[in-house]
């Protein structure tokens, strides 16, 4: 496993840059200088431990943590987003792992939630709500959700369902980079495997997708690269085909031994 | 017959408590139906509403005191030009008549104000507090206004707030602060009156500092006939509320009205007659 | 929040009924209250309240509380308070009497910069909110008690001592702009209405009703604005958000310091319209109008159904909230009960109304 | 919340200095803004406020304030509020003034017949806040009102017709229990010290201060009583979780509504404690006892770092925020600032201290 | 697959029998008559889709809804829980899929939340900070999560170290039976082996339990029976080696679909 850039993939030049980024909660420190890159077109699997760091980082990717120390640059240029609206105005979206949902609002409100449609103009502009009931709906339906109706509170949806929404609404209005932190996490079956399904989907049509997961199976499914953290560092970056499944899940798991299950489990957890 | 007061006083307010028992003499030795109606916070805006309401019921007679006469004049006319007669309380004495009133019935806030202050000037005070529990207050403020004309000398305004505690640890610290005053103007004789007497013992002052307060007190008007404290301004505001109604009931039965003005007070109670007020104070007469 | 829009029937889903589908609403409970309160005082009242006459006199406390009730709700909705309204009635008005009365301004200038300083006021509050991160509780209970204790010393200053700022009623005569913020609206038709007989007059043949009071107008404009917003465009949709939950609506791309800057604005501008009416119908201002206002617009939206902890309610049940409001306190008035018992009556009303309210949301829409 | 055990050591941890470990206490803020406070008044005031006597002055009404604010800290931790408090004064001073006077009872039977009408009172506030799911803020209200208006009937029955009740001090006077409730401690231990020329004398040799004034002891004991329940008890757990997270404390065996109700109960007996010492006090009791006394707690509670969203305060930081408030409001009489701007200094001093408190925080705890 | 009793099995009484538990939120229909039992050491897996209504089932059985109709049975004796402490008194703990914890209070703190350990008599009675800060280190040391301190407050952990703070607490409390909602959505690959030997563990020591996921090869890992849900109604429970993971994940996914990925995947989801 090497930091050094792969072959073939050099010549795409990344959308984000993530160089030696730190950061300090008061006196913990969650990362120690951390380095990332995603380009056009490929899935980047950020892997690791519990409490590794791996939200952390994609938080101040995506404009809600100042980092410490490091910078950021997209398109080859520094930026600095001093909030979340800065970073989706950069074309990132971002399905966060407590999913930023409004629990007393309708599933749409929270869908369209900062991103609004409107219709008509000046002062009769307004929420085309019949529109975004729909739009909603069917990207709901698309993920393998059916709705009672896009107007139930998502306070009272099921985990999964609401884990839904969030990754829904991140692909509708992802422009260049989406982020997922644990996409999968609460998803039954058939949701998870069209969730890699549209992750497969938006990568071919030339988005840099960042992909979070403890679960090697899904990360070799549908990763180019993996890079792992641990404790607040990064492990290094490896390329789809250097690396095994089972390798890569001794370096999530921090290079701590592992209770003695795994037979039954086939190798990977 | 029926009859409506409407004051800026709230029914909890020991002065206005002393109005109401008026009120309610009055309707019992008349026989008349008698309602008494005051917003919760001196409010001018919420008094000319209570007016109103009361127009709308078209009473044998609506008795008002007029703390503003600017912002309840619409409604009093309104209550005139509906042929009701009114008789105005308390303040207002000086647009009482331009507003279309039969008569009024009391004492001036900033008159009293000025005859206490003169009182005190006259008995050698010449630094003074006038200790108001509710800045902003008009009528209170009036009094300390008509304090500061009367007294001459100087005067400073200390604001503290319904509390006996605060209100004692207030003119302690002016007192503390200041060994030049001499006297002390309360705005009320139980919620200013009362402490006042207690801080200026707690400052080892007692007989040095006069106070004087507006209204009456049972355990203020004891220290009055024990000599601590100087007087208690009495208005009398229980002719206040019991004549204009007694008036009226006249009036809507007979067509009978007095020819001018009553005044209610002021009324200065001192050491003489303290003591004797004492009983009347505690069942709320005085 | 509820968007009764059904895109596909569902098994899952059992039979509601139209009127259960109402109550989901938050505005709903209110009305069920104001029903209540209505009934009471139909029974208990003099019969004098519920005619026209009677109506307009509960109706125009209720607006003017109501106009601060409609600023408050959004900012709860929002997940803010502001306490400063009450004292920003005092200051609104001395600076408006200033202007009219000690400056002689006509009203085209006044009432803009009235507002103009009060904007100012109200993104200073914000602005310190949301800078600093306290709580807005803390910092607008900071601006009630100066901005109490600058009109007060503003009064003294402009009136040489005195509390109480006069005269505005002779300075504005005959201003072209002040029917829109004083007096009453249609004159022209209720006189009309008195001649065929539609109104009650008085002895003398004056229509008991001159107009409807302009600050119903306002308070009925305003409750539906603020209704189209909160519900039809994206800006209420982040008053939603904003309060909800701060993180996760900042997180999603709101932006949520805007939003919660412009509905301090908001509050601000509704004292300082109420404070417009009241000193242009009363002719005067003192240092304590407007005292304790701010608690009692808080309760009106609470009562219409608005949570303290934000990102719940509606303003049009603040508009129930204000009228339960306004119609418990003047309606004892028209009832036989003693003036002493009148906060007793006055909590009971309120606790009966909203237990009624719940009663029967909770009952018609079946939750536990 | 920081139980501050550390058991192992970690390179994830940076270095803490011992000052920025404490100020992520609550209360630490709140002493802060002490600190600034007293620094103010040493600058402006007269030297006189800060003598024994000075001190005992302003500490007075900090303490009959703070026992509120420590019972309204413990409760606003717990998720809820009890705006009542204030008209509880009122009425339980009522109860115990008619107990005393009117039926004679000794203080034996007085003290506990009211602590225990004031409880029932609590729990009926607890009782309907549950069992309704109304928010606390709307139903305590209306006990606001309610206890309020029947304190001033009360008062008229007990009294024919007066506002006011008095001949407690007589009717009291040599019962053995006085001195708990009443007057100063220690008067020997003071005595003795003007003797000796510790403590100030007047002219006549008598101590300037006879002693401290019970009100301090109380307020410091239970200051310290709900400090050890909140840190130290499973009990003050359970009140920060049920304010933190109602469903999820109930969800992991809390029981919520115990806890809760016994909260209600606590800050109506607070505010009994404050009734029967200002009554005993002051010899006479009056409808407008405790006016406003629950906002006051609610503020202090928060200058001292509670959330009015529950789940995080400290009993001490309620102490600071009581002390800084008391010493704001007295503090004003010894400067020689225009007593006009009373309330734009309290305003000021208030906003001050908590900007102060917070940077401070934010400065030593390296939050952003 | 059958409802019909398991033989082998029908020797030991459950400890817990819910029969035609139905559930409704006004008008939303969330159960619609299930039937399910634990029985003393056996683990029991609870799966179905995302919205089936497995949290809400476990929910009525941990005391925190009561169930619309249907009847509740420990140790064959009807009971209703009136509350989450009733069900909890009665030897139940429950991981709830939302965690249960306060994010202001510490990982100490919210572990004991509710049954905090005591030392001293009389008004010295307080709570042993010291024991239980070295109770809930050592829980979550042996679970995989190396704490910083038992201070930190729950909010700012990851979220895998929150859900270990959930697990732990429950498995040092379960009594007699043990609920876990998808126990090991946010785990590191350690942390879940470490859940999955506990459940093993426990399941030993002769606790019930009933596990969520929407992890086939987890459910096969340590499942002995398995209840599938769909869309509020039971499809039937089944023995470990009456069905295989194939079958198993075709039920979990309400028979609809899914995308076409499953190739890189080996199978299972
Ligand atoms: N606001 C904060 N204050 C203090 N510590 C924090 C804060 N946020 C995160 N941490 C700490 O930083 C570390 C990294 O957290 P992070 O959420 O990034 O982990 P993660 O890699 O996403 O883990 P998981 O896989 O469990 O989600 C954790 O140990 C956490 O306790
Ligand atoms: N309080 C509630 N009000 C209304 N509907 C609810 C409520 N709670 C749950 N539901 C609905 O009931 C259904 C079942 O929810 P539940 O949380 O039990 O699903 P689940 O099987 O746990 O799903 P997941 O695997 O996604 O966690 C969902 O469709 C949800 O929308
Ligand atoms: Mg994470
Ligand atoms: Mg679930």
């Amino acid at each position: 496993m090497t930091t050094a850039p792969i072959i073939g993939m050099t010549d795409v030049p990344p959308i984000i840059e993530m160089s030696d980024i730190e950061k300090h909660f008061g006196n913990i420190i969650a990362l120690a200088g951390v380095s990332f890159d995603v380009r056009a077109g490929e899935c980047h699997c950020l892997l690791g431990d519990n409490g590794a760091g791996k939200s952390t980082f994609i938080k101040t990717m995506s404009g809600v943590h100042k980092p410490t120390k490091g910078t950021i640059r997209v398109n080859g240029a520094p930026v600095t987003f001093g909030s979340p609206r800065d970073a989706m105005e950069a074309g990132i979206a971002t399905v966060f792992q407590d999913l930023a949902m409004i629990p007393l609002m309708s599933v749409t409100r929270n869908f369209f939630m900062g991103r609004e449609p409107t219709k008509g103009r000046g002062p009769f502009r307004r929420m085309d709500i019949k529109a975004a009931n729909a739009t909603c709906v069917a990207a709901m339906r698309s993920m393998g959700i059916n709705l009672r109706g896009p107007d139930q509170a998502v306070g009272t949806l099921s985990g999964g369902e609401r884990q839904t929404v969030a990754i829904a609404r991140a692909v509708h209005f992802g422009a260049k980079v989406l982020i997922l932190d644990e996409p999968t996490s609460a998803l039954g079956v058939r949701q998870t495997s069209n969730v890699l399904a549209t992750i497969d989907r938006v990568r071919k049509q030339g988005v840099g997708v960042v992909f979070i997961t403890h679960n090697v199976r899904h990360a070799m499914a549908v990763g180019d690269r993996f890079t792992v953290l641990n404790r607040g560092r990064t492990l290094g970056t490896a390329a789809r085909g250097d690396i095994t499944a089972e390798a890569l899940q001794d370096m999530m798991a921090g290079g701590q031994d592992m209770a003695l299950l795994e037979g039954s489990l086939g190798g990977t957890v | 017959q029926n009859i409506v007061v409407v004051t800026h006083g709230q029914a909890n307010d020991p002065f206005w408590s002393v109005v109401k028992n008026g009120v309610d003499k009055a309707a019992a030795d008349t026989g008349a139906t008698v309602e008494y109606r005051a917003p919760e916070t001196f409010d001018m805006v919420a008094m000319s509403q209570l007016i109103d309401a009361a127009v709308n019921q078209e009473p044998d007679g609506l008795v008002v005191s007029i703390p503003d006469a600017d912002a309840l004049r619409p409604a009093i006319e309104r209550a005139v030009a509906a042929g009701i007669p009114v008789i105005s309380m308390n303040s207002g004495s000086d647009v009482s008549a331009d507003f279309g009133a039969l008569l009024h019935v009391g004492q001036d806030e900033f008159d009293a104000g000025r005859i206490a202050g003169e009182a005190l000037a006259e008995m050698g005070g010449t630094t003074a507090i006038c200790v108001n529990q509710e800045v902003g207050n008009v009528s209170l403020d009036l009094r300390c206004e008509g304090f500061t004309e009367g007294f001459g000398g100087t005067v400073e305004v200390v604001p503290t707030a319904n509390d006996p505690a605060q209100v004692e640890a207030t003119v302690t610290a002016a007192l503390q602060s200041n060994p030049e005053i001499d006297t002390i103007m309360g705005l009320g004789a139980a919620l200013v009156g009362e402490p006042s007497i207690a801080a200026v013992e707690a400052v080892g002052r007692a007989g040095e500092v006069m106070i004087g307060t507006f209204d009456l007190s049972p355990g203020f008007l004891e220290a009055v006939s024990a000599g601590t404290a100087a007087f208690g301004i009495d208005q009398q505001q229980y002719l206040q509320g019991y004549l204009p109604v007694v008036f009226l009931a006249m009036n809507a039965n007979f067509g009978l009205v007095p020819g001018g003005n009553v005044p209610s007070g002021p009324n200065l109670v001192t050491q003489d007659e303290a003591a004797m007020v004492v009983e009347l104070s505690a069942q709320g007469i005085r | 929040m509820a968007d009764t829009t059904h895109i596909a029937k569902d098994e899952r889903i059992g039979t509601e009924s139209f009127v259960s589908r109402l109550m989901k609403r938050p505005e709903l409970g209110a009305i069920a209250g104001a029903i209540l309160v209505t009934l009471f005082f139909l029974f208990t009242a003099d019969g004098a309240m519920f005619t026209l006459s009677g109506v307009m006199n509960f109706m125009t406390p209720a607006a003017q509380l109501g106009i601060l009730a409609i600023g408050a709700a959004l900012l709860m909705i929002g997940g803010e308070f502001d306490l400063s309204i009450g004292s920003m009635i005092a200051f609104a008005g001395l600076i408006f009497a200033a202007c009219v009365v000690t400056l002689g301004l006509p009203l085209i200038i006044a009432i803009p910069a009235t507002f103009a300083l009060a904007a100012l006021a109200g993104t200073l509050n914000g602005a310190i909110v949301l800078k600093t991160g306290l709580p807005s509780f803390i910092v607008t209970l900071a601006f009630l008690f100066i901005l109490r204790g600058i009109s007060l010393v503003g009064l003294k200053l402009a009136t040489d001592g005195s509390t109480q700022l006069r005269g505005v009623r002779d300075a504005v005569e005959g201003d072209f702009l002040r029917p829109l913020f004083s007096g009453d609206a249609f004159p022209g038709l209720f006189a009309w209405g008195a001649q065929v007989g539609i109104v009650e007059t008085f002895a003398n043949g004056s229509p008991k009703v001159p107009g409807i009071p302009v600050e119903i107008l306002w308070f009925i404009a305003l409750t539906l604005a603020a209704t189209w917003v909160l519900l039809r465009t994206p800006y209420g949709n982040w008053i939603f958000a904003s309060g909800g939950d701060r993180a996760a609506a900042s997180n999603s791309g709101v932006p949520v310091r805007r939003v919660k800057i412009s509905l301090f604005v908001l509050t601000a501008c509704c004292a300082t319209l109420v404070a417009i009416i009241t000193v242009l119908d009363a002719g005067s201002t003192d240092a304590r109008r407007g005292f304790m206002k701010e608690f009692e617009a808080i309760i009106a939206a609470v009562i219409g159904g608005c949570l303290l902890t934000g990102g719940y309610g509606s303003a049009i049940g603040a508009f129930f909230g204000s009228i339960i409001f306004g119609m418990v306190v003047i309606g004892l008035s028209y009832t036989d009960f003693d003036q002493d018992w009148f906060q007793v009556f006055l909590g009971g009303m309120l606790l009966i109304a909203v237990l009624f309210n719940n009663y029967i949301r909770k009952r018609v829409t079946g939750e536990r």
